[in-house]
């Protein structure tokens, strides 16, 4: 039985990672929106089972936050807000999509090298789920840097997010206040994309960056 | 008692050197004279100036000033005192270590202040002219002084007039650096005196005079004091290029009247040998372009450098 | 006794909170700015009991001599900005740019960037840290962002964006240690207390501390603005409204330097840790040049004071990263001194603005003649800011260098080297808008120049006489620092 | 300056007739300074001299080197010194007036005078009575340098011998009594026995009549000979005439073009370098966000790598 959990966590971790390729793959935007929630999905499935795991209560609540906020709630309004930006038909210019795989594989190849001889002291289960945490974390860098468009670049930090809370979950016992503010301040920094979202829509019409980047202050 | 001696023999040198000053101008006015087959004027001549000047009257112009009329005496002064200090007949004399070479040449130097102010008194562009090739040739002419006076005292191990002509006479050995003192100390002597290849002491051609220009507006004694105090220059050159360099016949200062006239005779006899050098210079060379002067100066500093340089570099050398 | 005392550190972050809330409420700009400064000024107070009494640690927050530093000085600079601020938001509003509503918001997230900061400063365990620097930092971006011009919007994207990525990184680090402490501490709360972590320190496994180091520096390294994370200081400080930029440099970070400092010291008791000290130093140096050639090619007024920070971050940085206790003093000394200095220079620079109505250099002409009190101020200001002998940060400085010479006589010279560039280029700046034939003005304003004066006079103060018993606490602290 | 009102020495001239007591001073002052024997500046120099005559004791092989060579370079200095002074007090002083508040100038009042001339006074004290001096001096020196001179209290006629009697020695008064005394001696037999009448003319200028005052030298000219031997070497001078064709009616200009050595070859590329640098890295301040973001990820990256091997 021992054995079963540990594969299975380490399938949703895999599969989590799994998912981060695929959003740096994806150009299309509702399409990057249908995978994120995908993500959200599958992480809130592993830190259930996490929570199944180390039996830890304050897991499931977790668990429960990131699947109603993350896989529900966001990609809902973030599909609203793309629809009333008229910007869901775009197709983002992604540089050198061979270029951004192998990095993403290097990158997964870093974090496992520097994070398994680092906790060589954890349990197994712990360490893989810090590891692909990790794997995870720079995917999610690697994306918002490789992207132009600001809607994408949100999902990138979304996913960067995502394996935050998977850090969080796998490092058992950790005390649940620390959870709670984790979600609860992600929870607000999405509502601040939120409100510039619609700001920048306000000012200008789409949302691409380098639009952004035209007007900035920096000039001089 | 030897106070008195000591006094005495300053006083003596002093007068001495007032005395044959003019006749050493005179003495070189008949040599060139001579080798250009002429009969040339009496070697008293010059003083006969000096006093005719002395009688006359002082044609002043408008707007000459109190340093106009108290800068030859300054002028005078400066270069009696300096000359008087330069042993002629013996080392060691009672003022002797009043001041020492640097402060000879220092004295030299104000003489040449107070002359080049006086030059640019009367506000005409003649004297500016003076004034400023002076000015000009005074920068060059005593760095390589000190140079001179640099290497002169390293070997002798003092700045003592009458030391370093009582070491010279002691050990007489060729050395290099001496040498190459002895013939910047040269170039130096006949430019600060102004004679041929710097300026022609005869013309008042007005393009090519330094010296004179300064002098230009000055009359009566005022300039009877003046000449008198280049006559001293003079002197003081050759009588510090025989002390420094050939000291032979030089007398102690204590010791008595019969070395002191050996060495009198021998002081004359320098000068006479100087004189008839600096003629033979003087007639088979042409007057140089004003601007060419200071490669001519600079020649002199570089090897009063290259001789310092080369006493510090092997003390026997 | 001891139970009020638990109360003071309580309340350090309580009042802030309620004020937070109430002037939310509050409608009226008039009164809410005084009820913004009786807030801060209450807070201040406590803050200066805390320097007196020793008061007894338990749950979330505690005290020591470190934070007493950053605390007293936060609370200080928080309690003058809030003054300045009363006289610079007039102006905005009469001007227009502000509207009431957003006064209102203006006032609370003002409050509440106070609370998350002594929350940051005063929090006992890594997490709620974490969280309070998150919140100072959310708050700050909508601040940045208060003006609603494309420009300000742009900073304050740019701003969130680094931000929030720069935390990400910290809280991965804060997971990291705790990683690193659960098998020495067991699970649970007690694994993220600094004080169970300093003590059992050397148990943890370094290779997690490296890792975790990492990602802390770069992290909270974002935060303070040091060189290669450093893009949104700059942008963040010339759109926002001025006193935000006098707190953010004055104040937020230091905060972030506070964290990492704190972290150093985890790591430095950790004797199989990679010390930490030359990566500090390497971030330190590469900001300190990297600002200080970045100061010959500014053209706006509050770029080029950014910038001035990001170059003294990183020499403070540098200080702290060389370690030894006189390393340690001057860096406090030199933090300190350009908390004050800085933020009395975005005062004056505030009122500048307002008074040319531009904050392009170029535009900015004979300040002398004709605002005297203002240009007069800020040449002060710069005066003290380039490290110019009677002022206190040339003593930090000279400290900071001499250290440098005693330990490590090669670095010393690209630190000279930077601050001789910066030093060429805020002369040359300075002297080009407080001279010359005045520009014209735009507006009268009605300038506060108490909270400047006050911040200067203290800079000339510790310049010229540094009080034996401030030298003997930063000592002790430097000691503490390791 | 404020008794003329003028500030450069091109339009001063024959203030010493306007001004007698400040030229006096400003005479004093011009010769203590250029290092005239019976000053106080002719002492110090002395003492460093002598300093450069114990060199060859020293054991370092660059300093023995180096030391004569500052000793020309000080001797230089205090000749083109004493020339510059010359100028000054030449040109503003002497000669005829170029200006009419030139003309017009006065004396400044009693107090300017007094301060001026007690600081002579102290000069020639100093120049006169450097034992004196140097003895209240050299127990300062002695906790600076370590070393201290001998005492010259005790030394016969108040001269000063720095190292030994027998190497050298000065001694001031003796030689400005010797001046003075041989200045008025000579004064008084040229009087008694020469004439001492003198008559007012005017000059004679090899025959120009009343020459206008611009003919005089001015600062410029009487600079010109030294411009032209030791300008060309420090200062790189360039000096363009621009004469006039024939008939053409236009004033022929002199213009002299003088650069810094130092300036052109350490400051200008200096700054230089400064600039590029500051423009190569302002293109950090022009990045999109994306690329700010890549900066933080590379510094990641890199730090990960360096803490994995």
């Amino acid at each position: 039985m021992e054995l079963l959990t540990i594969d299975i966590a380490h399938m949703l971790a895999g599969a989590l990672v799994l998912t981060s390729f695929m959003l740096l793959y994806q150009d299309r935007l509702s399409g990057l929106i249908n995978i994120y929630t995908l993500h959200a999905v599958i992480l809130s499935l592993s830190v259930a089972w996490q929570a199944y795991y180390q039996d830890a209560p304050h897991l499931y609540v977790t668990a429960g936050i990131a699947a109603i906020f993350k896989a529900l709630i966001i990609p809902y309004s973030l599909r609203r807000i793309i629809e009333r930006l008229g910007v869901h038909r775009t197709v983002e210019v992604v540089g050198g999509v061979g270029i951004t795989m192998l990095i993403g594989i290097f990158l997964v190849a870093l974090s496992l090298v520097v994070m398994l001889p680092a906790t060589a002291a954890a349990d197994p289960l712990a360490r893989e789920d810090i590891a692909f945490a990790l794997a995870i974390v720079l995917l999610g860098l690697l994306m918002m840097v490789t992207r132009r468009n600001a809607v994408s670049q949100i999902i990138g930090f979304m996913s960067l997010e995502n394996g935050l809370v998977l850090a969080a979950a796998g490092a058992n016992g950790m005390p649940l206040v620390v959870e709670i503010s984790v979600a609860f301040s992600i929870l607000i920094a999405f509502i601040v994309i939120g409100i510039f979202l619609f700001r920048i829509r306000e000012r200008f019409d789409n949302v691409d960056l380098f639009e952004l980047d035209r007007v900035r202050g920096g000039r001089s | 008692m030897n106070f008195l001696f000591d006094l005495v023999a300053q006083g003596a040198q002093m007068l001495l050197a007032l005395a044959l000053a003019p006749l050493l101008i005179g003495f070189v006015r008949k040599l060139k004279a001579r080798l250009l087959h002429r009969k040339g004027p009496p070697i008293i001549q010059p003083w006969r100036d000096i006093i005719r000047l002395l009688r006359k009257e002082v044609v002043l112009a408008e707007n000459a000033s109190w340093l106009y009329r108290s800068a030859p005496y300054l002028i005078f002064a400066m270069t009696w005192v300096a000359a008087s200090l330069v042993p002629t007949f013996a080392t060691g004399l009672m003022f002797s270590w009043a001041a020492d070479l640097i402060a000879i040449i220092a004295l030299l130097g104000s003489a040449r202040f107070f002359l080049a102010l006086a030059g640019m008194d009367i506000g005409t562009s003649f004297g500016g002219i003076g004034s400023s090739r002076e000015a000009m040739f005074g920068s060059l002419a005593e760095p390589a002084t000190i140079m001179i006076v640099f290497t002169v005292s390293f070997v002798a191990g003092t700045t003592q007039l009458s030391e370093i002509a009582a070491y010279m006479a002691g050990n007489l050995e060729l050395r290099a650096s001496v040498g190459m003192a002895l013939v910047a100390l040269l170039i130096v002597a006949i430019a600060e005196n102004g004679r041929v290849p710097v300026d022609n002491p005869a013309t008042h051609l007005e393009l090519t005079m330094v010296h004179e220009a300064m002098v230009l507006e000055y009359s009566g004694r005022y300039l009877a004091l003046i000449e008198l105090a280049s006559a001293l220059k003079l002197l003081l050159y050759i009588s510090l290029i025989a002390c420094v360099f050939f000291p032979v016949g030089l007398a102690r200062h204590d010791a008595g009247l019969q070395a002191m006239a050996i060495g009198l005779g021998a002081y004359v006899l320098k000068l006479a040998i100087g004189e008839g050098l600096l003629a033979l210079f003087e007639t088979s060379r042409a007057k140089m372009r004003v601007f060419r002067v200071p490669d001519f100066l600079g020649a002199g500093l570089m090897l009063g450098l290259l001789a310092t340089l080369l006493v510090f570099v092997t003390r026997s050398l | 006794m001891s139970a009020d005392l638990f109360m003071v550190s309580n309340a350090l972050v309580a009042i802030p909170a309620i004020a937070a809330v109430a002037l939310a409420v509050e409608p009226a700009y008039r009164r809410s700015a005084v009820i913004n400064v009786c807030a801060s000024g209450a807070t201040f107070l406590f803050a200066l009991v805390l320097l007196i009494v020793e008061p007894e640690n338990g749950g979330y927050l505690f005290v020591d001599d470190l934070n007493i530093v950053f605390v007293v000085l936060s609370t200080f600079i928080g309690f003058t900005t809030s003054v300045y601020s009363a006289s610079y938001i007039d102006h905005e509003i009469e001007t227009g740019r502000l509207t009431s509503t957003n006064v209102r918001f203006y006032h609370a997230m003002y409050q509440s960037l106070m609370c998350a900061m002594n929350l940051a400063l005063l929090a006992s365990n890594i997490g709620l840290m974490w969280v309070a620097v998150e919140v100072a930092t959310l708050t700050t971006v909508l601040m940045v962002g208060i003006y609603r011009t494309p420009h300000a919007l742009e900073a304050a994207w740019k701003y969130f964006i680094l931000g929030s990525v720069g935390i990400a990184l910290a809280l991965f680090g804060t997971i990291l240690i705790y990683m690193a402490a659960e098998p020495v501490l067991g699970q649970g709360y007690d694994a993220m207390v600094w004080k169970t972590l300093m003590s059992q320190a050397p148990q943890f496994n370094p290779r997690m501390l490296n890792v975790a180091f990492v990602f802390l520096m770069l992290g909270y390294g974002t935060k303070v603005g040091l060189a290669p994370m450093h893009a949104w200081l700059p942008d963040a400080h010339a759109e926002g409204p001025t006193p935000i930029s006098a707190v953010l440099s004055g104040l937020l970070l230091n905060v972030a330097l506070y964290a990492v400092l704190r972290f150093k010291m985890l790591l430095t008791a950790n004797a199989a840790a990679i010390t930490p000290g030359p990566l500090m130093i390497a971030l330190g140096l590469a900001s300190l040049i990297m600002a200080a050639f970045m100061l010959y090619r500014r053209g706006d007024i509050k770029r080029l004071f950014a910038y001035s920070s990001i170059e003294h971050m990183g020499i403070i940085a540098f200080a702290f990263g060389m370690g030894g206790p006189l390393a340690n003093f001057a860096g406090l000394l030199h933090m300190t001194m350009h908390s004050l200095t800085k933020s009395a220079i975005f005062f004056s620079v505030g009122h500048i603005a307002q008074a040319k109505g531009t904050q392009r250099i170029a535009d900015i002409r004979g300040l002398t003649q004709s605002q005297p009190a203002l240009g007069w101020s800020l040449v002060a200001g710069v005066v003290a800011i380039i490290g110019l002998p009677p002022l206190g940060i040339f003593m930090s400085e000279f400290l900071a260098v001499s250290s440098t010479f005693a330990r490590q006589p090669l670095l010393a010279i690209p630190l000279v080297f930077g601050l001789l560039l910066a030093f060429g280029a805020l002369l040359l700046r300075t002297t080009g808008m407080a001279f010359g034939a005045p520009t014209p003005d735009v507006g009268e304003v009605k300038a506060s120049m108490l909270p400047l004066y006050a911040h200067l006079s203290l800079v000339l103060l510790a310049g010229v006489y540094l009080p034996s018993h401030l030298v003997t606490w930063f000592q002790n602290v430097a000691r503490l620092l390791g | 300056m404020n008794g003329s009102g003028e500030r450069s020495i091109e339009r001063l001239g024959g203030l010493i007739h306007s001004m007698p007591k400040t030229a006096f001073l400003f005479l004093g002052g011009c010769v203590a300074i250029s290092a005239l024997p019976p000053l106080n500046g002719f002492v110090s120099e002395w003492l460093v001299f002598q300093a450069i005559l114990l060199s060859p004791s020293l054991p370092q092989w660059t300093v023995k080197l180096l030391v004569p060579a500052v000793g020309v370079a000080l001797a230089l200095s205090a000749t083109l010194g004493a020339g510059c002074y010359i100028r000054a007090y030449g040109v503003a002083f002497l000669g005829r007036p170029r200006s009419e508040a030139a003309r017009t100038a006065t004396d400044p009042d009693r107090w300017s005078l007094g301060t001026m001339a007690v600081l002579l006074t102290m000069c020639l004290m100093a120049g006169l009575l450097p034992s004196l001096v140097i003895d209240t001096i050299s127990p300062a020196a002695k906790d600076f340098v370590g070393g201290r001179m001998p005492t010259q209290a005790e030394l016969s006629w108040l001269s000063i011998a720095p190292v030994a009697e027998s190497r050298s020695s000065y001694n001031g008064l003796l030689v400005f009594v010797f001046i003075l005394f041989s200045a008025y001696s000579a004064r008084w037999i040229i009087h008694k026995f020469g004439s001492a009448r003198s008559r007012r003319a005017p000059a004679w200028d090899c025959g120009y009549i009343e020459t206008s005052p611009m003919t005089q030298y001015t600062g410029s000219s009487f600079a010109q000979p030294i411009r032209r031997t030791l300008g060309v070497i420090a200062f790189s001078v360039k000096e363009r005439l621009d004469m006039p064709a024939p008939g053409d009616m236009r004033p022929a200009r002199l213009s002299i073009e003088i650069k810094d050595r130092i300036f052109d070859y350490l400051y200008a590329p200096l700054t230089r370098a400064v600039e590029t640098c500051a423009s190569g890295l302002n293109i950090l301040s022009l990045l999109t966000i994306q690329e700010y973001l890549a900066l933080v990820f590379g510094a990641l990256v890199f730090l990960l790598v360096l803490v994995a091997i």
